[in-house]
């Protein structure tokens, strides 16, 4: 736990999964030490475990998407401290619907099969996308899934009609199946998927400095994996046996850049109204009350915004 | 009688001094750690008002159920087979040896690709689950049929095909029951693995979607509602066993090795 | 009385029987050069020490096991397998009797194989569990029978058939001392009432004077044959008091004492 | 011999016939839906080529015997208590038959929160898998210790503790044993969901994490390192067992029943 | 000779034992009554149908079944549980032998459970061994003998114990006919080189007449009781065509023909 404030180095068990290369990097390249953070990583299979982890003190440091911070920083004393910069809208383009050959549009979507992974945002996509399309959310299906091995199969069966996908490699299954096409991509939708930061309030109280430092390496870490694409496909390789390709597509579409800004506010505050409104989140709060925006601000003074 | 009475009274005390421990701890550890008994009944309250717990029961029985006498009717003539078949038995042994290390829920993929993301699978992956245990049983209970049954039928004029069907497979049957049984305890402990796939009911959809969402106390009335479904079937299978395969040899026994 | 007839005359000449051994590379010899001819209608007792390849002999002469060298010949034909004109009685009736049927079920066995009709196996069923005096136990099943009363089963069973020849290893073996005096008497008394050629496997002195009209005395194994044959010119029902019987016992007794 | 040069030719041509009609369906389907065994073959060397599935099957089977080799531990004295103590088995009992019901990845979430996420709670899963099916087999051999044994090792003068020590393990050692080998099947079983809990090495992280990348010959390449581990490792047991607990009468058996 | 001892004389007064019933509420006697001295030294001979309860009884004189009601001593002292003093050989050697002992310590069981040092347990384990005839199998486990040699084994082991009395139930009732005539003339001859005294149960007639001082004849349960008791006043080692002998053998075998 975080409590080695000895000489200013800060122990910090951070909670990752495998696909997220800046912990990685952080860590291999000696980024957290220079910066004083002695840190272990915990490989987690979805965000949402590495963030339930917080509850039970198994970590001190988790990342995640707006959905699953959300749920977390409803149900107690921890905050979001930063946002990782990564939505933009670049990254969103990343995020395709493929749909079945018989849809040409999204208006034939209606009284269709869609498919959403269990625990993330898609649902609120699928809702955002649908409304503007003038299709109420109880016109489709959805079908809730475990994997995106799922979707391919059920999609190349014609056991769904459509389904939300992310990263090269599925974009490159995906594509080359026969019975489906890409429609569309989440950029052309106003919703931005936010990652961020989140920890409890007691380590922010007890080691604000430190954090303000782990951000900092956060920031670089990322730099320098884009600027060593195969260094880091190699050690993603070496740790968690990410397909090498995988790592060098998907890397140009995520630098992490450390801040709190404008989109991923608005990321935040849709989401959560739609999560109060689905009764996801039992019990309403005050968005701002748990944003710890000081560290980050300390760290990056030009790159948060301030709130209102 | 007064041993019984007190029998009674001795087992009430333990399982309530059981219920206070665990409430203790409960209480102690905090809901999140240990949800407690009370804590517990809360949640199960909230899914039965609902009614989702009864109608998760519901299908998670009815996909075990099809899983495993499916899977069960599929191993018995392979068992015969393997175990009648010298050289069948020898290429499959090994196999059987190999795969019985391999868990279901490696197969989920596979089962995916193989069988779509609808109720097939999910049948498929238990009835996966069951098919080695019963064909296993089935094959040593062939290989266990006494030689002078097998002497005598043939000395009265029997055709190899009358003996399989008038003497190995009645000799095998309380070997078969037994697979069976067996398996029906490794089909509930499958629905985990079959109900990741693609779905949004059932009692392993809740234990598993639970987590995300970190419900302790759903994940406790969902490993409940598997035990309880586990024994009373179980027992109903017993039951049904010594009463209809009486003449078989099939007697009632509590405790099964797994 | 037996009366004497070709048709159920077993000639053995010159068999031998081993368990080839890789390993050793040498043969062993079970039995060796055994000559022997039990006449049709004859009570043939084979008596030995333990081990000595009596069973062998006999599963042979049922063609459960196959010869190595020799000939070997029931009437004219050659003794290949298992035929119904030999019959068989087991010692373990437990392993033998199928516990999944009842009492008239077992001795209708071997004529459902048959395809015989129901009415006439009733009627066959009938004579012969009332011939072992088991009238009124048809609706059994052999675990609700004592050891005596399940032998009787095995001798009705095998008496359905109507076999030419009766082959009983050890059949009383298991059996408690009086129960077992019982079931000599009246295994004596049915013989003789019926044509059928017995070959009876016993290591019982008594028995074996008890029962046989010749007994063959096999030396202890390995190589073993059949080295003397004694006549028993007693009367049935024997009584183990006569000074013949007596002293036919005495001079038995002797080849095992050396 | 010849048989024997005979069966290995048939063994093989088996194998060879199994092999190709495994890469035919591949050819049919696609490496997607079912990897060949080239394809597979492939994903192995590149797995091999960077040590890391020889890491990972190391790191997999140290969980699996750290976790096996505890829960039999403790699940030995807990069995004989239950099977010893009247009261303890009434109580102990109906509770046993409920929680066998339930898988160990059911428990993940709460192993977490219990252990944490570092090695305890990995084996502490691997446990739990191993722990009931011990309990109970060492439960059956108490139960099924003659009382003969008991009575006449009393009759000698030993007393409570000295029958328990001298009479009651040592004739449950078989049990014991077939516990303790039916459990490492199991424990492989958990491994998947042992290594699902925050792990990033290990076989089960490798057929899991492989799911996200469709690497489907890599899931493969998982299941058959399973199934390999899972064989050699029962052998390995069934051979010490067989060579250092010989005097207890535990004997090989190929085919174990799950 | 036996030589008469009060320490090693059994009492038995109004014997009675039942098996409490709940369901039926009447008292259901197994044995009713029984009166019976057993002299110091003395071979006595328990001989009735199967099932008339002289296990029962047996077990009762040695400890193992509590009596319902009635005086029970041996010596001065009420029997109430089994004691050093009065050794059990059982019928099945398999059940009783401890099969994860070599026969020789199978035979020092006792002597080690009473903390005899190891020089002289050996002493004493050769005496018995050789007693017996065993010499040369001391390092062979029981599943290696036959079971006469397997009867040795434990007639050794209760002797090396030197109990007063020995209870023998139908100790030869599981050996073929030549085996138990030769452990017959053995035991006779052993009893005569001790002091022991010796109750002894079969079913066989002619085994008690070779066998005891005094023959006690059972009568066919329920409530059975000792009926009559028959001095058998011939020397041994005892000649079964000895005209005391016959006529002897007939007067009790009419108590069975009724
Ligand atoms: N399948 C076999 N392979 C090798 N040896 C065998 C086989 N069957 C029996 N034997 C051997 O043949 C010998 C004779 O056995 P068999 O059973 O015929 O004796 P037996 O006279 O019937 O003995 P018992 O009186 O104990 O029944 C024994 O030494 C036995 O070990
Ligand atoms: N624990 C018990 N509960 C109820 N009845 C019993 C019990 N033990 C024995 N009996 C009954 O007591 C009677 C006498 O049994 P016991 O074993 O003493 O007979 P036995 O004379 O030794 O017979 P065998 O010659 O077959 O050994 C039997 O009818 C049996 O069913
Ligand atoms: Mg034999
Ligand atoms: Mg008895």
């Amino acid at each position: 736990s975080a409590d080695a404030k000895s000489e200013g180095t800060l122990k910090l068990k951070i909670a990752d999964i495998t696909t997220n290369p800046v912990f990685r990097v952080a860590v291999s390249k000696g980024i957290f030490k220079k910066h004083g953070i002695e840190a272990e990583l915990i490989t987690f299979a979805t965000p949402a475990e590495g963030i339930n982890s917080l509850f039970i003190k198994q970590v001190d440091v988790a990342y995640g998407a707006d959905f699953p911070l959300l749920n977390a920083v409803s149900k107690g004393n921890y905050s979001i401290i930063s946002s990782t910069g990564t939505a933009t809208d670049a990254n969103a383009s990343e995020w395709k619907l493929f749909v079945r050959n018989d849809i040409q549009s999204a208006a034939d979507l209606k009284g269709k099969k869609l498919s959403f992974s269990r625990g993330t945002f898609i649902p609120y996509l699928w809702d955002v996308y649908l409304g503007e399309n003038g299709i109420a959310l109880k016109d489709v299906e959805l079908i809730g899934q475990g994997g995106f091995d799922e979707s391919y199969v059920a999609l190349k069966k014609g056991e769904i009609d459509g389904t939300w996908i992310y990263g090269s490699v599925l974009k490159e299954k995906f594509g080359a199946l026969q019975e489906a096409h890409e429609l569309t991509d989440m950029s052309k939708t106003p919703v931005r998927l936010g990652t961020g930061l989140i920890v409890s309030d007691e380590l922010i109280d007890s080691n604000s400095d430190q954090l303000v430092e782990f951000l900092k390496a956060l920031d670089e870490a990322s730099e320098y994996a884009q600027a060593h694409p195969d260094e880091t496909a190699d050690i993603l390789f070496k740790e968690v046996k990410q397909p090498r390709e995988a790592t060098l597509k998907d890397l140009p579409n995520n630098p992490w850049s450390i801040g709190f800004t404008e989109k991923a506010y608005n990321g935040l505050v849709g989401q959560k109204k739609y999560m109060i409104d689905n009764k996801i989140i039992e019990q309403d709060f005050e968005l701002k009350d748990k944003l710890n925006l000081d560290l980050v601000r300390k760290a990056f003074p030009d790159r948060v915004i301030e709130l209102k | 009688m007064s041993f019984l009475r007190k029998k009674w009274v001795i087992l009430l005390l333990l399982w309530g001094v059981g219920l206070t421990l665990w409430q203790l701890l409960s209480l102690l550890y905090g809901p999140e750690v240990l949800p407690g008994p009370i804590y517990t009944a809360k949640g199960g309250l909230e899914l039965l008002e609902d009614g989702s717990i009864l109608r998760y029961i519901g299908i998670s029985s009815f996909r075990v159920l099809m899983g495993w006498s499916l899977g069960s009717l599929l191993a018995i003539p392979v068992g015969l087979i393997i175990g009648k078949v010298d050289i069948v038995r020898t290429f499959a042994e090994p196999f059987l040896n190999f795969i019985r290390f391999i868990p279901p829920i490696a197969f989920i993929t596979l089962f995916l690709v193989w069988f779509g993301i609808g109720e097939t699978s999910k049948i498929a992956l238990i009835l996966y689950a069951t098919f080695f245990i019963v064909v296993l049983n089935t094959l040593t209970g062939v290989l266990s049929v006494e030689e002078d049954k097998v002497r005598s039928a043939r000395s009265m004029g029997a055709s190899e095909w009358q003996i399989l069907v008038h003497v190995i497979v009645p000799a095998t049957v309380p070997y078969i029951f037994t697979g069976i049984r067996l398996a029906m305890g490794t089909s509930y402990m499958a629905i985990i693995g079959a109900e990741m796939i693609a779905s949004n009911e059932g009692v392993g959809y809740l234990i598993w979607n639970s987590r995300l969402f970190f419900r302790t106390d759903w994940i406790f009335v969902g490993l409940i509602s598997l035990g309880l479904m586990g024994f009373l079937t179980d027992r109903a299978v017993g039951f049904l066993g010594r009463k209809l395969l009486f003449r078989y040899g099939v007697v009632s026994s509590t405790s099964l090795r797994r | 009385m037996a009366v004497t007839s070709p048709a159920n005359t077993i000639f053995i000449e010159s068999l031998n029987k081993s368990y080839s051994q890789h390993t050793v590379g040498e043969l062993h010899y079970i039995i060796k050069d055994v000559d022997l001819v039990v006449k049709g209608g004859e009570f043939f007792v084979l008596l030995g020490p333990s081990g000595c390849g009596k069973s062998t002999l006999l599963n042979m002469v049922a063609g459960f096991v196959s010869k190595s060298s020799g000939n070997l010949r029931v009437g004219e034909a050659e003794v290949g397998r298992p035929g119904r004109d030999r019959a068989v009685v087991f010692q373990q009736a437990d392993s033998s009797l199928f516990p999944w049927l009842t009492v008239r079920e077992n001795v209708e066995f071997g004529l459902r194989m048959k395809r015989i009709p129901r009415k006439e196996r009733t009627a066959i069923s009938d004579k012969y569990i009332g011939l072992v005096g088991l009238t009124g136990h048809e609706q059994k099943f052999p675990r609700e029978l004592s050891g005596g009363m399940k032998q009787r089963v095995q001798l009705a069973r095998v008496l359905s058939n109507d076999p030419a020849i009766l082959l009983m290893d050890e059949p009383f073996g298991a059996l408690d001392a009086m129960t077992r005096k019982t079931m000599q008497r009246e295994l004596a008394s049915i013989w003789r009432n019926t044509d059928k050629t017995v070959i009876f496997v016993t290591h019982d002195i008594q028995e074996a004077l008890m029962l046989g009209q010749r007994i063959g005395i096999m030396s202890a194994g390995p190589s073993s044959k059949i080295t003397d044959i004694y006549e028993v010119p007693l009367p049935y029902p024997r009584d183990i008091y006569a000074p013949e019987f007596h002293a036919l016992y005495d001079r038995i007794q002797s080849h095992f004492d050396e």
